[in-house]
This record gives structure tokens, C-alpha cells and sequence, in this order.
């Protein structure tokens, strides 16, 4: 169970945003993924989430492309983003019930409890703060296990001590042989840490 | 060990056929419409039934023709697009959109001026001018999606995509149109063919058409190159910005 | 197949939860059927002339103001990607979507065309030739509005293009729908015009989902 | 001569439509002619900046 990328190119709208990465990633590890705004943290991540095509370079799961099969690929992987997934409409219990529904898992409580969520599970998330709505989409990578968290910008909007409750998580999910892609501009200071740092990769091509 | 990022930019070999067949084309436009024009307009006699109007035919059913191949023209270089990722298909397929619009267009006013002295009226709901109208309805869609993506790649795929769908609509269209043409077909009305085509009239028509092809052609190099150049530049400038 | 259901029970949800969209739908199509006696006039032999096209018209571009929220919601908040992300092939999502916004939006729309109906004089067969043709028909409303919501999903204003794209595309069914009711009224068989209506369906039903898909993924990248 | 313009009464609807043929024709190529040349102008100087960056001694590793 281990993630290698060979060569990545990225071009958005005719843009050359990185060129040639190479990264592996193997079980207990984490990669830091480092780089200032707009050098391609996010579009490295989205690729090996598969949201997004690079244009050349490949990325291999277990040794075989994930073109070639992306749905095994995508059953080991949960990626967060920006955005929460979440329905406004629906409170963060019935969010995580569908994802973990959709997934076929069946772990809600275990995620409201790990993100100390149960006080505020049953509220619409229109009335969430900032902080909650992401404590309740990072409790989807508890809703629906997976070995590799490709997480971007995860702690963002999280205040201290949940930014300590996050790191605990990671560093037991990574104990328990999973992994981790973190791009993140705050120093979480986490044991095991390899980095990468997208900037000098970006001044080699230039 | 970097790509060459202006590979698929200045797509060399697509230009230097365009640039040496350029001034043939030119040449054959000018020759097949100016004898065309005067065989149609001089030479072949008036009908017996329509009288002079059915010169106007001569400049009609090329366009109507122009109208109906650019767009299967569009649908297989945007399926080439799609399909190989050819560089230059979606850039020519966006390059013909406007003068296929401009053929339907052409044929939707000539034929309404053809059908006013013929029915009394300059719009007759016949089954063959709505087809048109719903024909230049999807060349506005096709040219409206280009002009609402920021990022052209997306622009391209979008477009071949819907492209294809209309396609795929066209037979569908034109047979609906065609049925509910018969379910209301008013008695008196003379549908479109006219006289059988004789000819005296036969000749001039396809020569028209000939020449309106090559005059596709030659508009369309022009602006196929327009497209490969706006893309090299857009390339250019952005990649600038980092240097 | 539990994650098939657990979407399409999902949207379910959300539609109801969020009712007020679809009054207005209903409300747009009550409003604009009504608008043609006060502009035509009120012979009721004239409105029972032109009554079945300005209830197909009415339906179909009351389904059209409901076709941009398919994707849009679930593209801006981020859960699109997270579904597709999830074990459901794209065109299965799209495929799911399209059920619900059929079921969700479509259909209420259907169930309240008798009344529109009687309202514009249609004789009684005529209304059954109209429910039978709404129902056979309205899917290829959804399935190629679908395509159309896709590939307007990451535009800036993509609603007005969206009724430019979608629009053409649904001419073939207005006609074999409002011939249907047509042949009902003059007691002529209608079975050829739902036939043909049902044809066009099945023919949407197995390209839409798949161009739909190509669409959303260039959106989301 | 006038004969032949008046086209058997028809004459405006022939020649409305060739004139209206020709003009949408014609406007089609200055447009497209024009905006060829405008890309051209502006794609000028920067293939210029391009060609004297490939004169100077290439950085290692720079995209050529």
C-alpha cells in the first residue's frame, strides 16, 4: 500500500504551474507538501486525488496506475479541500449518515464523538461556525476510513486545542499503518514528517 | 526534460499546408463565383412557372447546403478533438462556427426573400426554413459556450461536447419538423423544390456551390490561423509573467 | 446499490426540504398558462384550439427554471466532487440526480396540468392524451436539460445559456407531445406520437448520462 | 439595360438578396482579416523578447 508520482506536470489555463515532481509515500509516513500561494499545492493534491488530469507523469497505487483503475484507487483514498462537503440544509449528523451510507460504512458516531461533535450533530450546518462546519467535514475521514487522507489546508479555520484534538488523529491514523498528503502553512510540528517543498521545484523549471 | 510547453502551441505543419494551398483557394473562389454569378444571372432562363425569382435560388440553396456541412464539418473535427485530443481540431471547429452561422443566416433571409413573391408572405413556417432557424439556434449556443470559459482547454472540450449532441439532434429535428409539417400543412402552400431542376439551372447551382465551398475554405484558414496564433499568444504572455 | 439509494434518497431530501423552489416553479407555470386566455382572449373555442401547446410550452419551460440547481448546488459546496470521489461511477451519479429531479420537480409539475387544463377548455380525453404524453415525454426534459446543467456548471452566468443550449434540443418532443394530444381531441389514434415519444426518451435516456458525465468531469477539474 | 434590373418586376427581391448575400460575405473576411492581422501585431513583440531570451546563454534546465 504505497503512493508514488513520477514526473508530474500541472498546466492550468495555459499556465505551467509546476513541473516534473516526483513523490512516494509509504504506510506511517506523512508528506508535508510546503510552497507559497500558487505554486501548485492545491493542484498536486487534487491530482493525486484524482479530481484532476496532469499533463504529463504518472501516479501508481500498489505499483499500478490509478488510470488504470481508479475505483480501487478511490475506495483507499478520502480527500478534504476547501470546500466542507456539507448540505447546509442537513445538520452534520445526517452529512455524515449520507457519507458513510454512500461509502458503505456504517461509523457515524465513532466521528461525531472523535471531533467532539455530539452537542451541535443535530443543528442545520447553515448555523455552524466556521470552525464547526470544519471539524464536521474533517469528521468524514472517520465516517469513512480509508488508508490515505489527502488533506488541504485541514486545520484553516480550526481554533488551538482542536488543532491539537486534529493532530492527535493524524498521528494515531498513521500509527495504524495509514498515511498522509497535508498541505498546510501552520507548523504542526508532527513526529514522522517528510517535506516537500513545491518552490524550489517550481524555480528548477522556470 | 521539461515539456516543451509550445508544442502543441504553434502546430507548424497544420499552417504551412494552410499557408500553400491559401492562395489556390482565393483563386478558385473568385473564378467559380464570377462564373456563377454570370451564368446564373445572364445565361439560364427565367422559369416558366416562378419567373426571375428563382435566381435567387443560385445564392439560397448553397448557403442552405454551406449551412448543414459546416456544421457535420464541426461535429467530426470536434469528435477528432475529443477523441485523439488532436491540438488543432477544437481550434477549427471554433474557427467555422461563425461562417456556418453566417451561411444559415444567409439561407434563412434568401429564403424568406424567395418566399415572399412566391407565397405572398416572407415567413412561411415550412419545414425546411424552421430546421434552419433551429440550425442557427445551435451554431449561437455552440458559439455562446466558447465565450463564457475562462480557460479555453475547458471551452474546447465543453463545446465539442455539445456539438455532438446537436448533431446526434439534427435527424431527430428535421424529422419532427418534417411530421408536424404534414399533420399541418396548409392545402395551398408550394413547398421549396419548384420546378424540377433542369439543367440550365442545375449547372449554376452547383458551381455556386462549389464556389461557396472554396470561399468556406478560404475563411476558414484565415481564422483557423487567428485561433492557433490568439492560443500561441495567450501561451506566450501568461508564461511571460514568470520569466 | 446502497450508495445508489442513499443519493437518490439524499436529494429526495434536500428537494423537500427546500419547497419553496418548487412552488415557484409551480407557481411560474399556474402564472404563465393563465397569462394566454388574458392575452389570446377568452373564446373558448379558441383556447381549446391552442390549449395543448401552451401547456407543453408552459411545462417545458417551467422544468427549464429548475435544471441549473441539478449540479450547481452540489458543485459550489464542494460535495460534487466528493461524490465522485465516492463508489458510484459519474454517470450512475448523474443518472441519480436526474431520477430525483424528475421525481422531485417534473412530476408535481405533470400532476397539476389537468387543472391547467380544464381551465383552457381541453376536452376530457384530451386531458388523458396530455398526462399520458407529459409522462411518457418529460424525461428527455430532464436527461437533456441534465447535459445542459452539466456544461454550464462551471460558467459565470450560465443560466441564460442554459435555456440557449437546452432549448432546441427539446423542439422534437413539444411536437410529437402536443401532436399526441392533438390526435386524442380529434378522436385519431395517438398511440404512433407516444410511440415516437417513448422512443425519443429511451434514446436520451442512453446518451444523456454519459455526456452529462464527460461535462461534469471537465467542470471539476 | 433598365429591363434587365427590373428583372420581371421582381428586381428588388433578387438583388436585396445577392447585395445582402455578398454584403454578409465581404463583412465576414475584413472581419476576419482584421483580426488576424491584430494577433499578428500583438504576438510581434513578444516572439521578439522569446527569440533574443534564446540568443542568451540558456539557463540549466529552463523550458526551451
Amino acid at each position: 500500500m504505497s503512493l508514488y508520482a513520477q514526473s508530474l506536470t500541472c498546466i492550468r489555463q495555459d499556465r505551467l504551474i509546476f513541473n516534473a515532481v516526483d513523490l512516494s509515500l509509504n504506510p506511517g509516513e506523512i508528506l508535508w507538501v510546503k510552497g507559497r500561494n500558487g505554486s501548485g499545492k492545491t493542484s498536486l493534491l487534487r491530482i493525486l486525488a484524482c479530481l484532476l488530469k496532469p499533463a504529463t507523469g504518472i501516479v501508481s497505487w500498489n505499483g499500478t496506475d490509478i488510470e488504470e483503475d481508479p475505483e480501487h484507487y478511490k475506495e483507499n483514498l478520502q480527500y478534504v479541500g476547501h470546500q466542507d462537503a456539507l448540505k447546509m440544509a442537513m445538520s452534520a449528523r445526517e452529512n455524515l449518515e449520507f457519507w458513510s451510507d454512500y461509502t458503505e460504512n456504517s461509523t457515524v458516531d465513532q466521528a461525531l464523538d472523535a471531533f467532539q461533535l455530539q452537542p451541535i450533530a443535530d443543528h442545520p450546518t447553515q448555523i455552524l461556525s466556521a470552525g464547526q462546519k470544519k471539524r464536521s467535514n474533517l469528521a468524514r475521514l472517520i465516517a469513512c476510513p480509508a488508508p490515505l487522507w489527502i488533506l488541504d489546508e485541514p486545520v484553516s479555520s480550526l481554533d488551538t486545542d482542536y488543532i491539537g484534538l486534529f493532530k492527535d488523529l493524524l498521528e494515531k491514523h498513521v500509527r495504524n499503518g495509514g498515511m498522509a498528503l497535508l498541505a498546510t502553512h501552520q507548523d504542526l510540528s508532527l513526529s514522522r514528517v517528510r517535506q516537500l517543498d513545491l518552490n524550489q521545484i517550481s524555480e528548477v523549471a522556470r | 526534460m521539461a515539456i516543451d510547453l509550445h508544442k502543441y502551441a504553434n502546430p507548424t505543419r497544420f499552417l504551412r499546408i494552410a499557408n500553400a494551398i491559401f492562395p489556390w483557394s482565393i483563386v478558385t473562389t473568385v473564378v467559380l463565383l464570377a462564373t456563377g454569378l454570370y451564368l446564373g444571372l445572364f445565361v439560364s432562363p427565367a422559369d416558366y412557372q416562378q419567373g426571375e425569382t428563382v435566381r435567387i435560388m443560385f445564392v439560397h440553396v448553397p448557403a442552405a447546403w454551406m449551412a448543414m456541412s459546416v456544421y457535420s464539418m464541426m461535429a467530426v473535427s470536434s469528435a477528432a478533438g475529443l477523441i485523439w485530443k488532436h491540438p488543432v481540431a477544437d481550434l477549427s471547429a471554433k474557427a467555422a462556427a461563425p461562417i456556418g452561422a453566417c451561411f444559415t443566416f444567409l439561407a434563412l433571409v434568401t429564403g424568406s426573400l424567395w418566399g415572399q413573391p412566391m407565397w405572398g408572405a416572407y415567413w412561411v413556417w415550412d419545414a425546411r426554413l424552421t430546421s434552419m432557424l433551429i440550425l442557427l439556434f445551435l451554431y449561437l449556443g455552440y458559439m455562446a459556450v466558447w465565450g463564457s470559459f475562462e480557460d479555453q482547454s475547458k471551452a474546447a472540450k465543453a463545446a465539442a461536447i455539445l456539438v455532438l449532441i446537436g448533431a446526434i439532434n439534427i435527424p431527430i429535428i428535421k424529422f419532427s419538423v418534417d411530421w408536424w409539417n404534414t399533420l399541418h400543412q396548409p392545402a395551398s402552400v408550394a413547398t421549396m423544390d419548384g420546378p424540377k431542376i433542369h439543367s440550365s439551372i442545375l449547372t449554376p447551382l452547383l458551381i455556386m456551390g462549389l464556389g461557396y465551398t472554396s470561399l468556406f475554405v478560404t475563411i476558414f484558414i484565415i481564422r483557423v490561423r487567428t485561433e492557433i496564433l490568439g492560443r500561441r499568444l495567450r501561451m506566450l504572455r501568461v508564461n511571460q509573467l514568470q520569466e | 446499490m446502497r450508495s445508489f439509494l442513499a443519493l437518490l434518497k439524499r436529494d429526495m431530501l434536500l428537494a423537500y426540504r427546500q419547497g419553496s423552489a418548487l412552488t415557484m416553479t409551480l407557481s411560474f407555470f399556474v402564472i404563465a398558462v393563465t397569462l394566454f386566455p388574458l392575452g389570446v382572449g377568452p373564446e373558448l373555442n379558441v383556447l381549446a384550439r391552442i390549449g395543448p401547446g401552451v401547456l407543453w410550452v408552459g411545462a417545458l419551460l417551467a422544468c427549464l427554471l429548475t435544471l441549473d440547481r441539478i449540479f450547481q448546488a452540489d458543485f459550489e459546496d464542494g460535495t460534487l466532487e466528493q461524490l465522485m470521489l465516492g463508489p458510484l461511477s459519474i454517470e450512475f451519479i448523474v443518472l441519480t440526480k436526474i431520477i430525483a429531479h424528475w421525481v422531485m420537480s417534473v412530476l408535481p409539475l405533470i400532476a397539476i396540468t389537468p387543472i391547467l387544463a380544464i381551465s383552457l377548455n381541453v376536452h376530457a380525453d384530451g386531458i388523458w392524451a396530455m398526462i399520458f404524453s407529459l409522462l411518457i415525454g418529460s424525461p428527455v426534459l430532464s436527461l437533456i436539460g441534465a447535459v445542459g446543467a452539466a456544461l454550464t456548471v462551471a460558467m459565470r452566468r450560465g443560466g441564460v445559456l442554459l435555456s440557449l443550449l437546452v432549448l432546441p434540443l427539446y423542439i422534437p418532443v413539444l411536437i410529437f407531445g402536443v401532436a399526441s394530444v392533438e390526435a386524442a381531441v380529434a378522436l385519431m389514434p395517438m398511440a404512433p406520437h407516444l410511440m415516437l415519444l417513448g422512443g425519443l426518451s429511451l434514446g436520451a435516456l442512453v446518451v444523456c448520462p454519459f455526456a452529462a458525465a464527460a461535462a461534469l468531469r471537465l467542470a471539476v477539474e | 439595360m433598365n429591363e434587365f434590373f427590373e428583372m420581371g418586376g421582381y428586381g428588388n427581391f433578387i438583388w436585396s438578396s445577392y447585395g445582402l448575400s455578398a454584403g454578409v460575405l465581404i463583412f465576414l473576411v475584413i472581419i476576419s482579416v482584421r483580426q488576424l492581422r491584430q494577433v499578428e501585431r500583438d504576438l510581434a513583440p513578444l516572439e521578439e523578447t522569446r527569440r533574443s531570451f534564446r540568443k542568451r546563454p540558456v539557463k540549466e534546465g529552463a523550458t526551451s
